[in-house]
């Protein structure tokens, strides 16, 4: 049921013009040329790049530790960054003070314009080593120095509850999720590709028991799952450690789909003319596999992968948020989100949930991309 | 509509004058992202009562378009921006096919009753989950105001005419369990069963091997006769052209370049573009080991359409002062051919 | 699929998420709040009042005139004569001289309780060779007089007062501490029953259509009389509460104290419930019960002594359904002994001196079947109704054979089924109201239980309203909102305090009010030290060590944490310091400790040898590896203990340059890994009031603690893989605890109780970080009548039973 | 045709049978057992339990025993109809899964046909008008609903809900219809609180349905059949229905196998936030408390329910597309 067994459409004529001009440029460039083409898609990888560049610089980019906690700072609002003084461009923040209210117990922040803390480009801010090599101090926005006094601070995207700056904090969530998204695709690649090309390629009883294995991984709930093994883990491992297990957790029952993908393409393939030319030419059939049939549908397989990436975006917040996943002090959009899932945050402290918009955003350029990706990379879409 | 009664022929003389079907100035344009392209750009020609006209044509040259811009059934982006298609009804008034409304009722009561159309790939040109009977039983009453039984009936007569063996029991099979030219035949079958004064065959024969193929032509030739109707029969193979047509037009990116009676098509091709075609034509009695001439150069791509004459890049009788300057008009050479290149008088 | 969308529609869909985005985050910053003036009273208010303010009410010397007087009455009662030397006259100057000073600066109970018995104290033994000194007890008792005479109201003014780092709870009107006159407590009036008694309406019409006996038939000759709080009710209304889920049992449990013994409101008395009096002999191993005439079920049957040997033969000592017999049950290494006396009188017999049984019998170690019913204790059992389950009864193989039938898996776990009347609606029940709705579907509901044995003072019977309705909420969230809805009638378990805002905002429109319902004395967040940890010998060393415990502590910022996790309304005191408390001692020790202090405390560090640092700034062991402290918190719990050790963390490492490894784990992952003595430092509750001993397992390493001396426990309880504890005070702590349950002298127990705390307090272990927290933020409609004023909340006795619930009513 | 449902059906039992294997051993994964948590959780009571009283309660409960006997134990029980029994509720786990699983059934139901009915009509509409402002409209939409986290979408709408519309909160019942019988007032009150999760679960699987159908129908709507059709005079929304949708609809089908268990593991989310009454909040609590056969139970039950739908969608499938059984797969 798989496989469509009608012919790939007929192409109108239309197409057939335009496939000619195509049927002399290489792969990869006619790769890009369609690509190219899907605007969306163009943007939502810019959208991507610009995230994996906060992976990477997200020391640069935060304004403060993440883990620096003040209690008495807790809950306070995002606060505006001027970049005019009247007419003088002169970037500052507004001083903000505030308390408990002793009626309402709620927060209460009030911001005073009158007193700017001025705010740079490149400004000294906490120690950290950039690429995790290069010691400095430097932050692409923070306080600018001259002027800076003990009470003042920079909170872009306001406080969490301790009292943290939620911006840095996002930022270095940004960084945890989108690589446990890369890792945890990564494994299921090898899976998937390794059990659908199997399964595609020698077909029959294996491709059979493959076919149930999928099955059974698919019918089986993935909370329980997830929640066995991670409860199963040693309990001296680290975070970090831990971070890489839930990734192959993750990734173990996600490769199903790759799998499932692959296989379609070394069914329809297996049958075509340069496989059977090089089964009859005797190369071997690792070599026919991951020499011949595989190549060409890497580009399918990259679409696949970026497919792929949000679920595993997903999965990972789904299970932070239940409290499955990774767990404080570790930083990830899921353990975020997971201080916002709650009545106060979406009656009086809204802005906890912003690390929704980032998870959406990824997830729709991905989405958008992959979808791109894959148009471009197939010549008989549409 | 019933059963085809051979002796009421109409003659030529009847209709002689008058096409029953007149396509003039046809454009059929695709908007894409890419620009505009025009797939058919103005062409023309007539179709008369009883005959066939073949139009030929490399693949992409609007052949097909045209077909369907006759029906208005182009798909998107494509869209008919000008030009008349003209069908004659009983009296003397004609219809202009293209100021109908193109989904309205008047133009489906056309598609498929008096003008139908087949199409290339029998294999998918059925919906593969329907079974056969209930395809051509549709097309019977979407005609006529018959019941299920009776446009039973009838369908299982024409599936018998166009001779596949016991109709009855195929009526409730899937096309997959049909051959590829069972497929053909139920195709013509389904167009026929309404009766069409016009049926449009696009390159019905292409994909079926030479045996079917000369059976198809045979039954449709029958047909034809049997229910004096006109054939715009479309494809890229001279030898089936040859055979069918009575009128060949012969189209180049998205024009008629060169029409006329298939015999002086034939033995005294006009157009440079007509030259050529029939010189890559293979014959029998061609040496062995020859190369086949083959016309130099691609078909350019329909956005960088060449100015001028659009054949002019592959001419050979290019001629550096006009042909890629300004666009030659079909003119007449002879008695009843036309060519369209600067050859033949400068217009 | 895309290639046409034009760039500007494009623009349009991205800025379009954008704006939703910022609409959300637009919407917060519109905050009613406080102009920059109002901001900076309520910052000044929020710094800890370093004068308290004179306590409205009696004058200082009004109070210490009352309490004079009182003394040297009590003293007169006590005495007799009044010992050689001193006249109760002088006793009562001193008193009075002694509280009036102490009074003007604003006391609390404490202060004035340790006023008086010094006070006392020094007058009777200033007395040279005075020939009749004053014992411990007889000195409590003249203590207890000298507080009784303080006017209740002043008291509790005096303590809001003085609690020096609480918040100004001046605030939110809807947040109550002090309802408009009448009693504040409900309480028992012991010798005088109504002489007629009168039944809610839907018992009236039951009892008219003759499916029920009228009430005097159905109330025990001498039923409990209970003063209300506020005043006699009126029946009728349904009270509307949520639970989680099956293991949610303590939600209802709580409220409906079926225990044959129980407390008063304030939880330091043990009063009669369902056993109208008891008796202990002078070494107390002999208690005898006497329980009410006439009791009976909910569903009519009588309710004997035999109920009572019932369970405790066949139920308690059975192995199948309790497969060991609880603690409580074995003293001095011998199984009590049960004995029927009459129908209404039994006696319990222990090997030892066992003064901690009363007790026992009146907390939620014991209980009543409603509570532990479904484990096999609580008591008493239905008899009549579970021996037709009880091999004893009806054969083994009947009794199996029904439980298969029934889809059990054998006749004990049936036959406990059967007696847990919260998944059983057959079973009969003592509480007020009585299962209709079992505990296992989406709607767990009771009605009044028309047997039920008490009364209010006008001979009403009680319960006043008529039916209870919890329903299921999945998630705490849902729960919460619920609440914020006003859906609730009283509710206080499940409350997140840190909603408390959203509470406050929505009071108004929801028509409730909010309460505190405060354990004295408890710890939130307690720091545990596992003395017995062998996870790395070097460590250990100093894990044991009170100096390095003492510099943690003091590098702890407290208010921090009160801040954030408790909105500030904790408070940052210690185990030594804080409020009068009869096991805990009234002096404040060592309050460096638990001060942010971080000077001396990197000083005690280096000098503990820890002063050396690696590049990172941490210390490091003298072996020269880095000082890690692993600190997993228990994720899902009732705090969020990750959350606070990750600030613990974070101070410490940024106060002292101790690097602290925090980790959630799952609660039963938590404990396992306790019980292999696999954590160094834990971070759990301790409870409060509650007498150490009863339940002693978070102060010290007893009956199989986890906390301080994980194999220590083991020791003591002689378990095996057990240590005897290396630190002197822990042994101190355990001898004093052995002694204290089985003593027979009230004044020990409590001095052994004292002691232990104290030795907590002295050796920081435990650190405290924050106390005294609200346990409970009880949401409660505005019509409700007869909750008690600050009810004080306590685990081994119950709250919010201690409320008496049953006189609780709805105004129209 | 029958051979092929035959092995069809052989396969699933087996799916079923690796289930229950699978199953049993997760909930065996974590380290302890049901006696651990029981004593974690009377211990924050106050009450400890030593390790000779662990040892009989673990006797009492079979947890003694070596895993696999256990399992041949549950098999045993399983064979009778008996899912095994629950320490925690102290009932057997049929009784405590009861009316949740006809809900979880009923919710996963109405949930599917939600998303076709939302779903197939949005898809046919994006692609028949491709690239009109519908078509942006939806697929920008269908791309949103599968980039928002369910939970994060039930917790906004539940507080919207009880903000905005005063709609009682969570739940699948309003209070006086929780424990009344069924009844048309009952029924109705389900469909009524039914809409929010329905909406939330549905979300994800309609954006992916609108997209496979657009994407399909775009495809088919190219192929020669569509113009045979339309050359036969038929009306454009006749040939539209009759033709293409029938075609896209069968990858639609198929997928509704797979959404199956994604709806349930979803539904476990969204019923936690939105406190509904399914298998999906107690078998969080029961993998908790390590309450294992009744977590074992309920997996089994998921399981056996994807492995069914899946079959049953196969059925479907070999009824719409004549092809599937032509070939005999």
């Amino acid at each position: 049921m798989e496989s469509n067994p009608v012919e790939q459409e007929l192409a109108p004529e239309i197409e057939d013009i335009v496939e000619e001009r195509i049927s002399v440029a290489s792969q990869r460039q006619l790769i890009w040329w369609r690509f190219r083409k899907h605007r969306v898609a163009v943007v939502a990888t810019a959208l991507i790049v610009i995230f994996y560049t906060i992976v990477i610089f997200a020391d640069f980019l935060a304004t403060n530790v993440p883990a620096d906690s003040e209690a008495f700072r807790g809950l306070m609002p995002p606060q505006q960054v001027h970049i005019f003084d009247g007419w003088k461009p002169s970037p500052h923040v507004c001083a903000v003070t505030g308390a408990r209210n002793p009626i309402t117990y709620q927060k209460d922040y009030v911001t005073d314009c009158t007193e700017k803390i001025q705010v740079r480009l490149f400004a000294r801010g906490y120690d950290y080593k950039l690429f995790g090599v290069i010691p400095t101090d430097r932050h692409l926005i923070g306080l600018s120095d001259d002027t800076l006094r003990p009470e003042d601070y920079i909170y872009i995207l306001g406080t969490d509850k301790q009292g943290r700056d939620m911006y840095s904090r996002l930022l270095f969530g940004t960084r945890i999720s989108l690589t446990i998204g890369l890792f945890g695709v990564a494994l299921s690649l090898v899976l998937g590709i390794v059990l659908g090309a199997v399964s595609g390629f020698y077909g029959g009883l294996i491709d059979n028991l493959i076919q149930r294995l999928v099955e059974i991984v698919r019918s089986i709930p993935s909370i329980p799952l997830y929640m066995g093994m991670a409860a199963a883990f040693p309990h001296d491992w680290s975070i970090l450690k831990i971070y890489f297990a839930i990734t192959i957790i993750i990734s173990l029952f996600a490769w199903t789909d790759l799998g499932r993908v692959v296989r379609g393409r070394f069914l329809t393939m297996r049958d075509e003319d340069f496989v059977t030319a090089a089964m009859l030419s005797g190369a071997s059939q690792r070599r026919i596999i991951f020499r011949h049939m595989l190549p060409s549908f890497y580009s399918h397989i990259i679409a696949a992968a970026t497919l792929a990436l949000p679920l595993m975006i997903i999965a990972e917040t789904t299970l932070s948020f239940l409290g499955l996943g990774l767990r404080p002090p570790a930083i990830s959009w899921g353990t975020l989100l997971q201080d916002a899932q709650n009545v106060q945050t979406i009656a009086l402290t809204p802005w906890l949930m912003i690390p929704a918009i980032p998870v959406i955003l990824v997830i729709l350029a991905l989405n958008f991309m992959g979808d791109g990706l894959r148009d471009a990379a197939d010549p008989y879409s549409n | 509509m019933q059963s085809p009664e051979p002796e009421t022929v109409v003659t030529d003389e009847d209709t002689g004058t008058r096409p029953l079907l007149s396509v003039e100035d046809l454009q059929t344009y695709f908007f894409t992202d890419e620009g505009t392209i025009k797939a058919v750009d103005g062409a023309s020609f007539d179709v008369y009562s009883g005959r066939t006209l073949g139009i030929v044509g490399e693949s992409g040259c609007g052949k097909s378009i045209t077909a369907k811009s006759i029906l208005q059934i182009i798909d998107n982006p494509g869209r008919i921006v000008g030009g008349q298609v003209k069908l004659s009804s009983n009296g003397d008034a004609s219809k202009n096919l293209l100021e109908m409304e193109p989904n309205g009722e008047e133009i489906r009561s056309i598609r498929g009753g008096e003008i139908s159309m087949i199409f290339q790939e029998p294999m998918t040109s059925f919906s593969p989950i329907h079974t056969f009977g209930n395809q051509i039983i549709e097309a019977i009453r979407l005609h006529s105001p018959l019941d299920k039984e009776e446009a039973h009936g009838l369908a299982v007569d024409w599936l018998r005419r166009v001779g596949i063996p016991s109709p009855e029991q195929r009526m409730s099979e899937y096309p997959y369990q049909f051959s590829g030219g069972q497929r053909q035949r139920a195709m013509i079958a389904m167009a026929l069963c309404t009766e069409p004064r016009i049926l449009i065959a696009d390159e019905p024969t292409t994909a079926l091997d030479v045996t079917t193929q000369a059976q198809i032509l045979d039954i449709l030739q029958t047909l034809q006769k049997q229910n004096d109707m006109s054939i715009i029969f479309i494809t890229h193979d001279l030898g089936v052209i040859a055979e069918v047509a009575d009128v060949v037009a012969v189209m180049y990116l998205g024009k008629v370049v060169e029409i006329g009676p298939v015999e002086s098509i034939f033995s005294s091709p006009k157009h440079p573009y007509t030259k050529a075609l029939l010189s890559s034509m293979p014959t029998i009695d061609a040496a062995p080991r020859e190369r086949m001439p083959s016309i130099t150069g691609a078909i350019p791509h329909p956005q960088n359409r060449p100015s001028g004459c659009s054949f002019h890049p592959r001419c050979p009788s290019y001629m550096s002062d006009i042909c890629g300057l300004r666009e030659p008009d079909l003119v007449s050479i002879g008695t009843d051919q036309q060519a369209s290149c600067f050859l033949y008088g400068r217009n | 699929m895309f290639r046409t969308v034009p760039t500007s529609r494009l623009l349009i869909i991205f800025s379009l998420v954008f704006a939703m985005m910022l609409v959300a985050v637009a919407c917060s910053s519109d905050n009613d709040g406080l102009t920059k003036a109002e901001l900076e009273a309520a910052l000044a208010a929020q710094k800890p009042a370093v004068m308290p303010a004179a306590p409205a009410g009696p004058s200082a010397a009004e109070i210490a005139a009352l309490v004079s007087g009182a003394v040297a009455a009590a003293v007169e009662d006590a005495v007799g004569a009044v010992p050689e030397g001193v006249s109760s006259a002088d006793i009562a100057a001193a008193v009075e001289a002694a509280v009036a000073q102490g009074a003007s600066e604003g006391l609390t109970a404490a202060d004035v309780e340790a006023l008086v018995s010094k006070a006392v104290e020094d007058a009777v033994s200033g007395v040279s060779g005075g020939p009749t000194p004053l014992s411990a007890a007889q000195i409590a008792a003249i203590v207890d007089a000298g507080i009784a005479a303080i006017p209740a109201a002043a008291v509790v003014e005096i303590e809001v007062i003085v609690e020096p780092d609480a918040p100004v709870l001046v605030g939110s009107p809807h947040i109550t501490t002090d309802p408009q006159g009448g009693n504040i407590w409900p309480s028992i009036v012991l010798n005088n029953v109504p002489s007629s008694f009168q039944e809610a309406p839907m018992l009236a019409a039951l009892v008219a259509s003759g499916d029920l006996p009228p009430v005097e038939e159905r109330l025990p000759t001498n039923p409990l009389v209970i003063s209300p709080a506020d005043g006699i009710g009126k029946y009728g209304g349904t009270w509307f509460r949520a639970f989680t889920g099956p293991a949610d049992g303590q939600n209802m449990e709580r409220p409906l104290k079926d225990h044959l013994l129980y407390f008063d409101t304030g939880m330091t008395d043990v009063q009669p419930n369902i056993a109208e009096s008891w008796t202990v002999n002078d070494d107390a191993t002999v208690f005898t019960f006497t329980l009410r005439t006439g009791l009976k079920w909910s569903d009519g049957n009588d309710f004997t002594t035999d109920d009572i040997m019932f369970w405790y033969n066949q139920m308690l000592l059975n192995d199948e359904i309790n497969p060991t017999t609880p603690a409580w049950a074995v003293h001095g290494g011998e199984t009590l002994l049960y004995e029927k006396i009459s129908d209404v009188t039994f006696q319990v017999t222990a090997a030892k001196s066992y003064g901690l049984f009363i007790p026992l019998i009146a907390s939620v170690i014991v209980a009543g079947p409603h509570t532990r019913g479904d484990s096999g204790g609580g008591g008493y059992a239905p008899s009549h109704y579970l021996e037709q389950f009880h091999p004893d009864f009806v054969g083994l193989e009947t009794a199996n054979a029904n439980a298969v039938a029934a889809g059990f898996d054998n006749w004990s776990n049936y036959f406990l089924n059967r007696n847990h009347a919260n998944a059983n609606p057959d079973s009969p029940m003592m509480t007020a109201w009585r299962v209709t709705q079992s505990i296992s579907t989406s709607e767990w509901a009771f009605e009044r239980n028309p047997y039920y044995w008490a009364v209010d003072t006008d001979g009403n019977q009680l319960p006043y309203m008529d039916k209870v309705v919890l329903t299921l909420a999945e998630n705490l969230e849902v729960l919460n909102l619920r609440a914020i809805a006003g859906d609730f009638t009283v509710m206080g378990r499940h409350i997140d305090i840190a909603k408390l805002p959203v509470f406050l905002e929505n009071a108004t429109a929801a028509d409730y009010r909010v309460q505190f319902w405060k354990q004295p004395q408890s710890g939130i967040a307690n720091i545990s030290f596992n003395e017995s940890w062998d996870g790395n010998a070097e460590l250990a060393t100093f894990l044991q060590n009170v100096e390095f415990r003492r510099a943690l502590s003091m590098g702890l910022e407290r208010d921090q944490i009160n801040e954030v996790f408790f909105l500030g309304l904790g408070s940052t005191a210690g185990l030594c310091k804080g409020f009068p408390d009869p096991d805990n001692p009234g002096k404040y020790y060592g309050e460096d400790n638990v001060q942010f202090n971080p000077g001396p405390a990197n000083t005690a560090l280096d000098a503990l040898g820890l002063d050396k640092k690696d590049s990172s700034g941490f210390r490091l062991l003298p072996s020269g590896e880095r000082l890690v402290l692993n600190m997993p918190g228990v994720v899902a719990a009732f705090e969020d203990y990750v959350g606070i050790n990750e600030m613990i963390g974070e101070q410490w490492k940024k106060n002292l340059g101790i690097s602290v490894e925090v980790q959630g784990l799952e609660r039963s992952l938590h404990s396992e890994r306790a019980a292999a003595n696999e954590l160094m430092i834990q971070n759990w509750e301790s409870s409060g009031r509650d007498s150490v001993l009863i339940t002693p397992t978070h102060l010290l390493p007893v009956a199989g603690a986890l906390f301080t001396d994980v194999l220590g426990a083991r020791w003591f309880d002689g378990r095996d893989n057990a240590r005897e504890p290396v630190s002197e005070f822990i042994k101190e702590q355990q001898v004093l605890y052995a002694e204290g349950i089985s003593t027979s002298d009230p004044a020990v127990y409590l001095a052994n109780a004292q002691r232990v705390v104290e030795i907590n307090c002295e050796m920081v272990n435990p650190i405290t970080t924050v106390m005294n927290k609200p346990t409970y933020v009880a949401i409660i409609k505005n019509n409700v009548r007869n909750i008690p004023n600050s009810l004080p909340f306590s685990f081994h006795a119950q709250t919010s039973g201690n409320g008496f619930p049953e006189t609780w009513w709805i105004e129209d | 045709m029958l051979g092929y449902l035959i092995r069809r059906l052989f396969y699933a039992v087996l799916a079923v049978w690796a289930v229950s294997i699978i199953s049993f051993f997760i909930i065996n994964l974590p380290p302890g057992d049901y006696v651990t948590s029981y004593i974690a959780q009377l211990a924050i009571q106050g009450n400890i339990i030593g390790a000779e009283e662990a040892e009989s309660l673990r006797e009492y409960y079979g947890l003694d025993q070596p895993s696999y006997v256990q399992y041949l134990k549950w098999m045993n029980q399983i064979r009778q109809g008996n899912l095994g029994f629950s320490f925690e509720f102290g009932l057997p786990v049929n009784d405590v899964i009861g009316e949740r699983l006809v809900l979880t059934m009923i919710l996963a139901a109405a949930t599917i046909v939600f998303i076709w009915i939302v779903a197939i009509p949005i898809g046919i509409l994006s692609a028949v008008r491709q690239y009109s402002i519908w078509d942006h409209t939806f697929t920008f939409f269908g791309f949103v609903g599968l980039a928002v986290p369910d939970f994060m979408l039930a917790l906004i709408m539940m507080y919207f809900s009880f903000v905005l519309f005063d709609f009682s909160v969570g739940g699948l019942f309003s209070p006086e219809y929780v424990t009344a019988s069924w009844s048309l007032g009952r029924g109705f009150d389900l469909a009524q609180h039914m809409i929010i999760p329905i909406i939330i679960l549905g979300t994800a699987g309609t954006a992916s349905l609108i997209r496979i159908t657009r994407a399909n129908l775009l495809d088919e709507l190219r192929k020669p059949y569509v113009a045979t059709a339309r050359a036969k005079g038929l009306s454009e929304w006749r040939l539209i229905l009759k033709y293409p949708v029938r075609m896209a609809l069968n990858p639609a089908i198929s997928m509704t196998a797979y959404i199956l268990p994604f709806l349930v593991s979803g539904s476990i989310v969204v019923s936690v936030v939105l406190g509904l009454p399914t298998v999906g909040p107690i078998l969080l609590k029961a993998l908790v408390a390590q309450d294992m056969f009744l977590a074992g139970g309920i997996i089994l039950l998921i399981g056996w329910m994807t492995v069914v739908g899946t079959f049953l969608s196969d059925l479907l499938l070999v009824w719409a597309d004549p092809r599937v059984k032509f070939e005999g797969r």
